[in-house]
């Protein structure tokens, strides 16, 4: 990781320590952490990493970007940081300036699509946009009968939002437009397609996944350490042991995998098949390993771990929930061999071998 | 984080990406002039000595390794490269995958200057192969209680006793074995065991094959009756091989090969599939790549931190633990998702004959160098847990 | 065979099957009458009185007890089935699942009789709600390692200590408890435990509801301070509770409730997908059908070998094991397999809000009523392992 | 289990121990074991016990004989018993007399079709057949232009073999037959098809698969309490207990499933969709036991049983070789899943729990 990186992580995990505790925050019912939480991450600059300086973010590179999103990964953040940043991320493709305030983009699916009206206007409708109820803004990439795509920046509060919850319980909201008027539109870059937002989308819940994972290996890690059955630590069984090993390799595909996929992103000149295959291939794989690694962090938890108070749902769920969002594993598997199939065997390792 | 693992996203340097076309070319030419078939995954049954000299010749066997001894000073990035691309191949690495990977960094650390000046470069050069000899019949992963004794004698050692499932034994030149110098100790029951550099071929060592279940004679028996050795062979510290032990497994476990050994069967796959997959055989395949992907980014990963100088213990257990599970998978998911593949795709015959062989082959992946077990004991310590 | 293992195929005998139709047929007057949704898999949080007495009415409580208790003598098979129709229709069994189940046989085996005059036909109209308190805050796998005090007092004893987990305290009538009425010894740590009969809501007892991550309350914790139990609601030997623990698992752990907990997400699958299903959902389905049918046919075999008077304990823990993973893996083969279902599909929303439910209660289902961990100990056991 | 069904098995238990024992068996390079077996299991009339008196055979039951297959399943036994069983019941359907000797079924696998020429010679290829090149005689099912089915017997000479060998090494081979002329050839009974006869092949296999698991489970067992590693028997870790008990659940479900489905079938009194849903369950549940079972067999023997030496690959093999005949478990899942699909949603309980 080089060193601006590091500056950025350890930013943003020092608020998530002082203000994002997951202990503390599950103790509070009323979600009073959230206002001084969100604060504190925009004195910081955070929710606009990624948007430049002239587009009134903090202009941090790609790859601190992701940093922040592993940290918030590994805190499983209940506020729409990640959400804010690929909003402001994809205005800036189209140099749309972000305003102030939590936003959030549309679609988050690939298999839902915005229309462009004729009138400029934008009709449509979005399922499980997250954090939706919250957001002031939107973020809206969409096409017009041409096939051609728009970046728009709309009001949230000329939208209709039908409410729902994810299985972490954040928001995760159907947002219809009935030929909404944009704030703000402009053409998106040449090339810049649906795929393109998804497929960021989903590096972003990559990382946030792995981070979830590296909390549940560690506190299982702590819990078996400190619970005792027959008379020993839970730790000293070999079955516990080997289960923890278990996580710790899901942990760490993972890990692997959406780190690479965001440092290939990072370090992208063009969008082709090979940042392609790491971005599908993070999303998969660490939607896999939230459910075999989550299921171990239960099973070594036993009936604690099942309880609202502990908080290991925190990460267990959310992760889970991760999976759905901009695609699901099963989708972007479909479209990954698809695509293998099409390039033909002989092409398949020279696309892995890639880098 | 109390149990923090890293895999840092390691990006081959371009020096990486010019080795591999010369590799792939060369590889091509072979397979053209009937050296191997890439079709063929029987890679460790075949000896290939001409093939060795030919690699070595390249400069691409002790790749890591000082100039001095006949090494070529590059990275362990190069070297994965060139691994990976033989693997990928069906190269027929056989006789000197063992010296370039494992023996050849043990002589280096351990054996006196003489040795390493005579037996490096003729390991470079791809002229000699090796083998290892650590099981024993009444020690598998237990490494620490093999009993096979070296008995002081004269200017050397007397070796008696038995090593099995040492692979390549009957074509080995050497073989890097441990032995029994001393009893354990109440303290350090891994105390007592030596290792030593065993010239093959030598009177007072019988070499008997063992069949495998692929139709293979990979594994042997190694029998030492009054075998010499002379007291030069000995590598590092008397009676302290376990020490050695450990820091070598990062090397032997986190190499392409420890995903890798099936592989095959999903090439194939894609072939008999076809340019239009329907959803089952789309997903089914994605999900491989997807997996496949990762385990070379992590491995990657792994090579990386080596040539930075760390000692990735636990990843490299990792690598191997959930690399093997997925190559022995990989057979039976390749089976099911070729289940509706038309007879008439060409391909088809190949596919079949390589989900034999490969389905056969699978149940030794998490048993050889190190098994499930073991590695996920080593992670479990990793993890403060033992 | 050392290890040998029966599973005689059992043919439901005819009057099950008249039976199943009675149950069928009440269960849609049930549903017709908006006493319950079958789509709403949150059987275990509802309370329904008035359904337990009308299933009481029908004779389906105590179905195997001798007449003279309420009960109606009827078989095991007979029992199985009324138990998986419920299930299957989602219907609210909370409140009678587990006396009918578990306590009312111990009290059965355990009880004095007039006890048994008083409870057991009360069970059988359905009117009382048992739970049961084994675990504690600090053994939950690790029953003997249970605290809470029984002392013993004029006429009684004198309760002190908490018990966790416990499904339904804050409805339950009375709860089957183990408690500590003497210190483990050396020979025998699961000495000193003795069963009693607690009636709650009384003086003495705090049930205190512990969240779970569905949202619902299904587990408590249950406070005993000075709480006084008579002497004839000791259940069994004093001291000799582990005597009388294991032979009671069988009856617990092979039920249907231990692989259809999450049932309904493949029937609203199988509706989703729609009567033309691609290869891909057909293969899904199909494997998934297969499993369920293999798990219910091994349970109702289990069921069998309690109808002959067995004590098949390896056998219902292979049939808790096995199940519940099975249960808790299907909502996500399920979701993966909706992946590609379309929005306009009738129940789509339906199955969202169900494998919402089902994925969120997967957990516990390894963890509930024996681990994952504690079976497998069994099983090896019965392997002659330990 | 009837008392003449123990009868019965235990004949056929007492052949197998004294002339298939596997370990001798294993030791034998040159296949001498094979005479003196299939003459002991003539003489006590095994290989034709699905045929009635009058055609030759001994008149056992459906029951009995399938708890033949299930003892050959435990030895692992590598002599045409199952495949001469089903042919002579496939010519028992249409009332042909079995000959003597050693005969298999031609297809064996459902995308196979053997054609009744016009001129009543029989005409197609069949892959996979299992020990064609052993067999004297095949009982083809075959059908018409008109979709009719019949039953021939076949004299082998008649036909070109290709000789293939299956994951275990039995004879698979491939046999094709251009305008073969029958020994015997007659009308199947009406509502017979392939599916049936597949069906009943893959119930015979999923007896023979779950067989070889209880030897897989016993073994491994025995092997766990001999072998030392690290100073004690490998069945006191943990580790080997679960894996075991993992084992013992494969080979569990693989028995219930496998005998679950012979019953339905012997006490049959049509052919409707509760006894498809048995016959085809038990070939994917033991097939997928097979993959399992057979796989933590091999982990726990460690490299011994990688070994042609070591009897474990006689039944591990075998019951991987068996997955593929009669239909793959992938074949008869998409089967299944086409039939819950059409029966429809609220019709798949009443399925399940038709008994």
């Amino acid at each position: 990781m080089a060193e601006s990186e590091n500056i950025v992580a350890e930013t943003a995990e020092k608020i998530f320590a002082d203000l994002a505790d997951a202990q503390t925050i599950n103790r509070d019912k009323k979600g009073e952490w959230k206002a001084p939480l969100w604060q504190a991450l925009t004195d910081a600059g955070l929710p606009l990493s990624w948007v430049p300086e002239d587009c009134g973010g903090s202009g941090a590179s790609l790859a601190e970007g992701f940093s922040v999103l592993s940290a918030a990964g590994r805190f499983a953040v209940a506020v729409p940081l990640a959400e804010t940043m690929l909003a402001g991320w994809l205005l800036a493709q189209a140099k749309i300036t972000s305003p102030g305030g939590e936003m959030t983009v549309v679609p988050a699916s690939p298999k839902d699509r915005i229309t462009v009206n004729a009138d400029g206007s934008l009709s449509g409708r979005a399922r499980g946009v997250p954090f939706a109820k919250v957001a002031k803004h939107f973020a809206v990439l969409a096409s017009d009968a041409k096939g051609d795509f728009s970046v728009a920046l709309v009001d949230a509060g000329k939208c209709r939002i039908e409410t729902g919850l994810n299985l972490g319980g954040d928001p995760s909201d159907v947002v219809t437009l009935d030929k909404v008027q944009p704030v703000t539109i402009k053409p998106a870059p040449t090339g810049f397609d649906q795929a393109r937002l998804m497929l960021m989308g989903g590096v972003a819940r990559s990382l946030q996944i792995a981070g979830a994972l590296e909390s549940m290996l560690e506190i299982s890690v702590r819990y078996s350490n400190e619970r005792v059955a027959f008379e020993k630590k839970i730790s000293k069984f070999q079955a516990v042991q080997h289960n923890l090993a278990r996580l710790a390799g899901e942990s760490a595909a993972a890990l692997a995998a959406a780190t690479s996929a965001a440092d290939a992103i990072a370090n992208a000149t063009s969008f082709n098949d090979e940042v392609f295959l790491e971005a599908v291939a993070a999303k998969i794989r660490c939607s896999e390993a939230a459910e075999k690694g989550g299921g171990i962090a239960h099973q070594v938890h036993g009936a604690i771990g099942f309880t609202i108070e502990h908080i290991l749902h925190r990460y267990s769920l959310r992760a889970l929930a991760w999976r759905d969002d901009f695609g699901s594993e099963s989708f972007w598997a479909v479209e990954l061999g698809k695509l293998v199939a099409q390039r033909g065997a002989d092409e398949l390792w020279p696309l892995v071998a890639s880098r | 984080m109390t149990a923090a693992l890293r895999f840092d996203p390691i990006r081959l340097p371009s020096e990486c990406e010019q080795l591999r076309k010369e590799v792939r070319a060369f590889l091509a030419e072979e397979i053209a002039a009937g050296t191997f078939d890439p079709h063929k995954p029987n890679r460790e049954d075949t000896d290939v000595p001409e093939f060795s000299r030919k690699v070595g010749a390249r400069g691409w066997l002790g790749m890591t390794w000082p100039k001095k001894y006949g090494g070529h000073e590059r990275s362990f990035l190069e070297r994965y490269v060139v691994t990976e691309e033989m693997r990928v191949a069906n190269a027929p690495t056989r006789r000197f995958f063992v010296a370039d990977r494992q023996s050849g960094p043990v002589l280096l650390k351990y054996a006196p200057e003489h040795i390493k000046m005579e037996i490096l470069p003729r390991i470079c050069r791809g002229e000699i192969c090796f083998a290892i000899g650590m099981s024993e019949p009444n020690s598998g992963s237990d490494l620490f209680a093999a009993k096979t004794r070296a008995t002081k004698t004269d200017g050397g050692y007397l070796i008696n006793g038995t090593k099995i499932w040492t692979s390549s034994a009957h074509i080995a030149d050497y073989m890097i074995a441990i032995f029994r110098t001393s009893p354990p100790t109440k303290e350090n029951r891994r105390h007592g065991l030596t290792q030593f550099l065993v010239k093959m071929k030598q009177p007072g060592i019988q070499v008997n094959p063992i069949a495998q279940i692929t139709g293979q004679y990979e594994f042997n028996e190694v029998v030492f009756t009054d075998h010499f050795i002379p007291d030069d062979h000995v590598l590092g510290e008397i009676d302290g091989a376990w020490k050695q032990a450990t820091s070598e497994l990062a090397y032997e476990r986190s190499g392409p090969e420890r995903f890798l050994e099936t592989y095959y069967v999903l090439t194939e796959l894609v072939r008999a599939v076809g340019n239009n997959p329907d959803t089952r055989s789309a997903e089914g395949i994605g999900r491989l790549v997807a997996q496949v992907h990762t385990m070379r980014r992590m491995s990657v990963s792994v090579a990386g931190m080596l040539q930075a100088g760390k000692e990735p213990v636990v990843e490299a257990s990792i690598v191997k633990d959930i690399g093997t599970i997925w190559e022995q998978q990989l057979p039976h998911r390749v089976r099911e998702l070729a289940a509706f593949v038309e007879e008439t795709a060409t391909n088809r015959e190949t596919l079949e004959k390589q989900l034999d062989f490969a389905i056969k082959t699978a149940p030794k992946l998490t048993i050889q160098g190190g098994t499930t077990e073991v590695l996920r004991g080593i992670i479990a310590r990793g993890l403060g847990l033992r």
